[in-house]
């Protein structure tokens, strides 16, 4: 199997809107690794879906190349069209055709490929059964829910052998058992099929358990690529740090020599620096550090923090607290706190973008 | 004082009388509504069918048609003190109809055709293979009279018809059509109305037309007063005027033979007395006139 | 459309639209119908070979319309709407344009062109001989141009369908591998298929209907259709004639209601709703075969469109039939004539488009409604009204003219005025024939839409009219232009109907160029109808102006 | 306000297809209260949208009926047409009109209601604003990604003032930024306009920080409704259990006088004894028991598990853990565990199902 390599990638619809300016998509470069599995981020609205469209080859490319190996499959002067690709994709919109049946639609790409008989009808009912979508063989589309319908996109997704797998928030409709489900079955026609796969999805939790590599977009750009834990743990700047996790990104006054993993005491004595206005750690130039809730704990020997709000969560509660300088910080806690309470806490780590 | 005409003359002729009548009785208007005999008279049976018929006066093609309004009972009669200036033939006895002009069938011909027809044997004639088409009475009243009237004749009869099928001849729409065919030269040769071959020829289209020599038929265009006429005075005053040495002057720049006698042909006839006219039973035609159309069907394998 | 509660008086005004419309006429038939039969004479024109005959005739040819319609309409809707070929406004707009030429005007072009007296043919040096048989004297030939005449109708209704059509089923198609042929078999092809069969039926109904074409090209070859036998039978008008009429137009009415309910089966268990926002329209890139199929296009248009038109033409310019076009022969003098010396050409032309745009906007208004609660609710009383709607329009002209004499001739009961006479007795009978041609597009469109998007601008708090107002009219806007495009163009050549219901004043175009024709003056009557061709050209041109005052998609010649 | 009531709630569809059986939503009995919040959660395709269409009006009931105070909005008789309700939903497919601007779309309901001019364009703006689309007013909605349509739609909805707002999956497409600022503005819109509101999520974190009550459907039956703490703590039957939450279900035998909730010693005993096959805790008969993740810790005085796997999820791991006699957990862990090893741990508690 090949590499995707997306060059330079750029695009723009031409009709802007007011007050925004700039592509929908703009100079995006990416190597995937060899059947990688890549998870791309950002907020909604950043370009994931006009990525994954460009290189399904629905869209023609402003600038820049998209290959695949040694086949370029898309530049700004030609396009290959999508039905030689050999790609699947998951769409936003599921995309179901309402004329056929529930199989027929998950059934049409091997009908395509000249599969019929039994061994059609054995991969498709193996598809649906996976989707657990067993017993809607014979409905339309349009008697469908909106979760069963998102299965029914998903079953004609992996009903295929593709080269490249796209699939644009394939899971958002579904409960979080199913959700689960599908991602070992992910994982699963993974490891059989052996084909590269993008993902984009707006829950992290499943970005990280799946994705080999997770890239992070915003407004058109691209930010970071890198493991999922490499950026959990080290993200580049403002935007990748918000996104990723739920940290909060304090402003706090760091000595130029510390380096960018920082420990208690040394936020400690920047927080407490920058209240006095003196102290070697609260002199250094402003800097942005993220700081996750689960870094953040109560513990008697901490710093005291008014607690702002206390939302149930189910397993825990999450907080929002205020430090003393007023900026706010976020954590988990396990039982409640009243709205105002003072607590102390220790942060036991932090990041400086 | 207004009036309703129900006319199937063509409309500058229609209006050309409506115009001269109105000259000749100011203070009548007439309104009129013109249309192909079979949709005229559609329109007036299914108004008499729905209890209120507009027209005061109809003026058609053919005396049959009128024939049949009689029988039915719908015709108003009325002694037209003009009828003396007419042969016996051209009216109703009970008054209730009035011949006002004769529209007659003879052949027409393409210039450019090979043989020059002189009488109605001359289309069963080998020349004349595959080239003859003629209206066919399913669509045209007169054309149906055309065909009664030429049976009637012992030399030709049905026989006549037979020969010309099987001589390739065609029975197509109305004259009009026959008409259309003869001069772009789809036919060669054609049993048409008169004044239309005459009057195209004059505009220069490639046609001649010929009196044949057996005689013709003829449609007179009758006119009848209606039973339930609204305006009965005005009415008889049209009759009277259509009838009148002054109206029948209008059918002759027209371009029309005049059913008065003492009138001397339009422009582009020959003498009258050339033209031979055939005689027809409008009572008989009537009579006759399903078995007839069968008959024609039959032989033209109009199904 | 959601099952739950459309307004109660819906139901009952698409009903009363169809009572005054269909039934009423429908029933004044029968009435006059049944009192001929008594005789028993009528009904033996049931067992009459020619019957039989004519029967097999008018569903050959309307059939075989039907499929030269479908294939070439539906060719230029498709490659229209779903291609990048380059002069798509200027085709859509040309392909239009045969409706507007009579039927039999366009009869009388092919018979001319494909004749001994072709100029086309003549310059070929390949014009048969003198008195030739004519190839379009056949069923074929009716079919043919039957075909040619009704393929607008298909066109209309399959474009406004594809203007709905979602571009991700299509990509979707596409990336499992599916050829652009495959796509379009698989997915477009089945997709259109309300809008197909609609087409189809509209199509099918308008060839059984149709006068105009077998009375040029089938009763010179003895070839009877139902309509040119009901029109015999009023030739020899007698006691009977309702009667027969009336057992003739029943047997129209079936074959129209069987059509109407294989379109209802052949729809049934379809569920074409789309769901979700259709967005942007697929687009197929034709690559090398685009000029192939360019030419293809322009040659059927050149065949279809042109050729009739310049006939028309070329026969205003010379003052009688056979005279050849030449410098010598060509003179203006008759379009002088129909345009400053004959009065009736104005008021004709002023009533003309007056009926169409009323008819056009007027059906728009009762389709509408009805369209939504016919798609909305299927079932028996649903198949009743569509039957019903159909009817009319699948009658002869004349038949319905002689309904509609019988309905309105007396004074109104209640009122006691008449509008017999009057230019509405028109309207009303154009309302009643044209409601089907109006309704199929507008009701494809409502079978397509997704249900929510009026779910949620009932939520919004918007009642039926107004949702009807701000949300359905323009959601089904593509085929409500269709609607009223075709309407008004239907109308404004009108000739059957108002030929039996005119009178002074109201004259029609086509009863003017009818009787034009009629009374010899072919050259006038040509220079009438391309007059009105021009016409309506300027009138589309027009539109195509104002264009962006406009809804978007409601100019079906637009993309 | 009134108050919502649904009575014995029954919806089949009729036409079934084969192997399923029964109706969409079947006896569904509920009184919300007043001003209440109401997540609606359950697995796809378990008939939530079919409620929401029920109370909206869209769908008939083929039986039982909704009450709004004094007035009946449906029942399998007589339906009040949804546009007499005042109330305004977010469609899961959206239902965007497609003619329409954003700021169309958005306004519409406002239309309706004779607002124009300025109040109209202030409105307007100002739910823009909420979803941060104002730069968007003008673009159709073909123009949009889908996280921006679903904005769109959630404009729509919170522009009006209705009496009840339904929300069906409101937030399944948009990033975890924007659902935070989201479910603030729901919080906000709810308290400021005393709406009743259902809400229909597969975010369980969600349903809990927003929710008064939350309700669990499964197989068109409601299971159980009950506040968000309540419900999480102390759910009833199996199914509800492994909905709610992510915890495993193990089957114990316990003494029947152990109540429901359960502690350490005993769960200690319940394995124990289970695997030796005496002892009093091993003997009762056997029990379903939900233990959550957080309630399972490292701890060296604990019994030993053996890890089965263990997937990154960016702040934690979640590990699944083989028990003793096979059974499995489910726990979370700040650090990796490699497969196979067997660590001890301890499990906090137990609720008895
Ligand atoms: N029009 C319909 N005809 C027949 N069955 C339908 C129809 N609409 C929905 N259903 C069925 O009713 C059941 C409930 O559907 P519903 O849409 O209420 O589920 P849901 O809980 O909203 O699911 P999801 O979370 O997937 O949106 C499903 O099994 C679905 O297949
Ligand atoms: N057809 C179009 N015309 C103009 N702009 C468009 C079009 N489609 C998308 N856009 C714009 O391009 C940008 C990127 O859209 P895209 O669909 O790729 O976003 P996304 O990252 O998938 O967002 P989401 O998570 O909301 O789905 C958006 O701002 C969108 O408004
Ligand atoms: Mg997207
Ligand atoms: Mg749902």
């Amino acid at each position: 199997m090949a590499q995707l390599i997306l060059n330079h990638l750029t695009k723009d619809f031409g009709a802007k809107g007011p007050g925004e300016g700039g592509p929908a998509v703009s100079d995006v470069s990416l190597t995937l690794r060899k059947q990688g599995f890549l998870a791309l981020l950002g907020p909604s609205g950043c370009g994931k879906t006009t990525v994954l469209r460009m290189i399904a080859g629905f869209e023609q490319p402003t600038d820049g190349s998209i290959e695949f190996g040694e086949c370029r499959l898309s530049d700004a002067v030609r396009v290959l069209p999508p039905e030689k690709r050999n790609m699947a994709m998951v769409f936003q919109s599921y995309a179901l055709w309402p004329h056929m049946t529930v199989a027929e639609n998950v059934g049409y790409p091997l009908k395509v490929r000249r599969i019929s008989g039994e061994a059609w009808r054995s991969r498709v009912a193996e598809a649906l059964s996976l989707v657990r979508l067993t017993a809607y063989a014979d409905r339309r589309p349009s008697a469908l829910s909106g979760g069963q319908r998102q299965r029914v996109a998903l079953a004609r997704c992996l009903v295929q052998q593709p080269d490249i797998v796209l699939l644009d928030e394939p899971l958002a409709n579904l409960d979080q058992h199913l959700r689960k489900a599908m991602e070992e079955t992910f994982r699963a026609f993974h490891e059989r099929s052996s084909a590269t796969m993008i993902y984009v999805t707006h829950d992290q939790a499943e970005a990280m358990a799946l994705a080999t590599d997770v890239a992070v977009m915003s407004e058109g750009k691209l930010l970071q690529v890198a493991p999922p834990a490499d950026i959990y743990a080290r993200p580049e700047g403002r935007v990748v740090g918000s996104l990723i996790g739920r940290g909060a990104i304090v402003r706090l006054r760091l000595p130029e020599k510390a380096g960018r993993q920082l420990d208690w005491p040394l936020l400690q004595a920047a927080l407490a620096g920058r209240r006095s206005g003196h102290g070697h750690a609260g002199e250094g130039p402003l800097s942005d550090v993220l700081i996750r809730p689960e870094q953040v704990h109560p513990d008697s020997g901490g710093m005291p923090m008014r607690v702002l709000s206390s939302v149930f969560e189910g397993e825990r509660s999450a907080l929002t607290l205020a430090l003393p300088d007023g900026q706010s910080l976020k954590a988990y806690s396990n039982k409640a706190f009243c709205h105002g309470t003072e607590v102390p806490f220790v942060i036991s780590g932090g990041w400086r973008l | 004082e207004s009036l309703v005409l129900y006319t199937s003359q063509p409309n500058e002729d229609a209006q050309a009388t409506v115009d001269a009548f109105e000259a000749a009785n100011p203070g009548v208007e007439v309104e009129w509504v013109r249309e192909g005999t079979t949709k005229i008279m559609a329109k007036l049976m299914a108004e008499i069918e729905a209890g209120n018929p507009v027209a005061d006066v109809l003026l058609i093609a053919d005396t049959v048609t009128m024939q049949r309004l009689k029988e039915a009972g719908q015709l108003m009669p009325y002694k037209s003190p003009e009828a003396s200036a007419f042969e016996a033939s051209l009216f109703d006895p009970d008054g209730t109809y009035y011949s006002t002009k004769m529209i007659t069938t003879g052949i027409i011909y393409n210039t450019s055709a090979a043989m020059k027809p002189a009488g109605w044997e001359d289309l069963a004639k080998p020349e004349a293979k595959g080239l003859v088409t003629m209206p066919s009475p399913l669509t045209s009243g007169a054309a149906l009279i055309h065909a009664q009237t030429l049976a009637g004749i012992g030399a030709l009869g049905w026989d006549y018809y037979e020969a010309l099928a099987e001589n390739g001849a065609t029975a197509a729409g109305g004259n009009g059509g026959v008409l259309k065919s003869v001069a772009t030269g789809e036919k060669a040769y054609g049993m048409v109305v008169d004044f239309m071959a005459i009057r195209e020829k004059a505009k220069g289209a490639p046609v001649e037309f010929v009196f044949p020599a057996e005689g013709v038929s003829a449609v007179t265009e009758p006119v009848a007063i209606l039973r339930t006429a609204k305006n009965p005075d005005a009415a008889k005053k049209f009759v009277d005027f259509l009838l009148s040495e002054e109206g029948q002057q209008v059918a002759v720049t027209m371009g029309y033979i005049p059913a008065r006698n003492g009138l001397a042909l339009p422009e582009g006839f020959p003498a009258r007395e050339v033209v031979k006219v055939l005689p027809v039973d409008a009572a008989a035609a009537v009579k006759n006139s399903d078995a007839d159309l069968k008959t024609f069907s039959g032989i033209f394998g109009t199904n | 459309m959601s099952g739950v509660g459309e307004p109660a008086w819906l139901l009952a005004f698409v009903c009363g639209a169809v009572f005054l419309l269909s039934v009423l006429p429908l029933i004044h038939l029968g009435w006059a119908g049944l009192k001929g039969l008594e005789g028993g004479e009528a009904a033996s024109v049931l067992l009459e070979a020619a019957t039989f005959a004519a029967l097999r005739n008018t569903l050959v040819a309307a059939a075989g319309g039907m499929v030269i319609s479908l294939v070439v309409g539906a060719l230029f809707a498709f490659v229209v709407a779903l291609t990048d070929i380059r002069g798509k406004l200027a085709l859509s707009f040309a392909f239009m344009l045969p409706m507007m030429i009579p039927p039999q005007v366009t009869a009388l072009a092919w018979v001319e062109m494909s004749g001994p007296s072709s100029p086309l043919l003549k310059t070929l040096g390949l014009a048969p001989p003198l008195g030739s048989p004519q190839p379009l004297y056949s069923l074929a030939g009716i079919a043919l141009l039957l075909g040619v005449q009704h393929a607008p109708l298909v066109f209309l209704a399959i474009k406004a369908g594809l203007a709905t059509h979602p571009r991700d089923g299509v990509e979707a198609a596409r990336l499992s591998g599916a050829s652009p042929w495959r796509v379009f078999r698989d997915i477009v092809l089945p997709l259109a298929c309300p809008a197909l069969i609609a087409g189809g039926a509209i199509a099918f109904i308008s060839g059984i209907g149709n006068f105009g074409i077998p009375a040029i090209l089938g009763i010179p070859a003895s070839i009877e259709t139902l309509p040119t036998l009901i029109f015999a039978k009023f030739a020899s008008f007698g006691s009977s004639t309702f009667g027969e009429i009336a057992v003739l137009s029943t047997i129209i009415a079936s074959i129209s209601a069987g059509g109407l309910l294989l379109q209802q089966r052949a729809l049934k268990g379809r569920d074409y709703r789309l769901i979700g926002l259709t967005g942007a329209r697929a687009a197929f890139t034709l690559g090398r075969l685009r000029i192939a199929v360019e030419t293809l296009l322009w040659g059927t248009l050149a065949l279809v469109l042109v050729a009739p038109l310049l006939a028309l033409v070329a026969s205003s310019l010379v003052p009688a039939y056979g005279v050849p076009l030449t410098l010598h022969t060509v003179s203006l003098q008759a379009y002088g004539e129909v345009l400053f010396r004959q009065t009736v050409t104005l008021t004709a032309l002023k009533n003309s488009v007056f009926l169409a745009s009323a008819a056009a906007v007027g059906l728009l208004v009762i389709a509408l409604p009805a369209g939504y609660l016919l798609a909305a609710r299927r079932g028996r009383v649903a198949n009743l009204l569509a039957i019903l709607i159909e009817i009319p329009y699948a009658l002869p002209g004349i038949v319905l003219a002689v309904a509609f004499i019988l309905a309105f001739a007396a004074p109104l009961p209640v009122i006691g005025v008449s509008i017999y006479g009057t230019i509405w007795i028109i309207l009303a009978a154009y309302l009643s024939s044209f409601f089907a041609v109006s309704l199929k597009p507008v009701m494809s469109a409502f079978l397509q839409m997704d249900p929510s998007l009026e779910e949620a601008a009932r939520l919004a708090g918007a009642g039926f009219l107004r949702r009807m107002r701000d949300v359905l009219l323009p959601l089904v806007a593509p085929a409500a232009g269709a609607s009223v495009i075709l309407v008004f163009l239907i109308a404004a050549n009108e000739l059957t109907v108002s030929a039996l219901l005119w009178s002074a004043g109201t004259q029609t175009l086509g009863v003017a160029i009818f009787n034009l024709d009629d009374s010899g003056s072919s050259n006038l009557a040509s220079a009438l109808s391309v007059l009105v061709v021009a016409v309506v050209i300027g009138l589309m041109a027009t539109l195509e102006v104002l264009a962006k005052y406009l809804p978007e998609g409601v100019l079906p010649w637009r993309n």
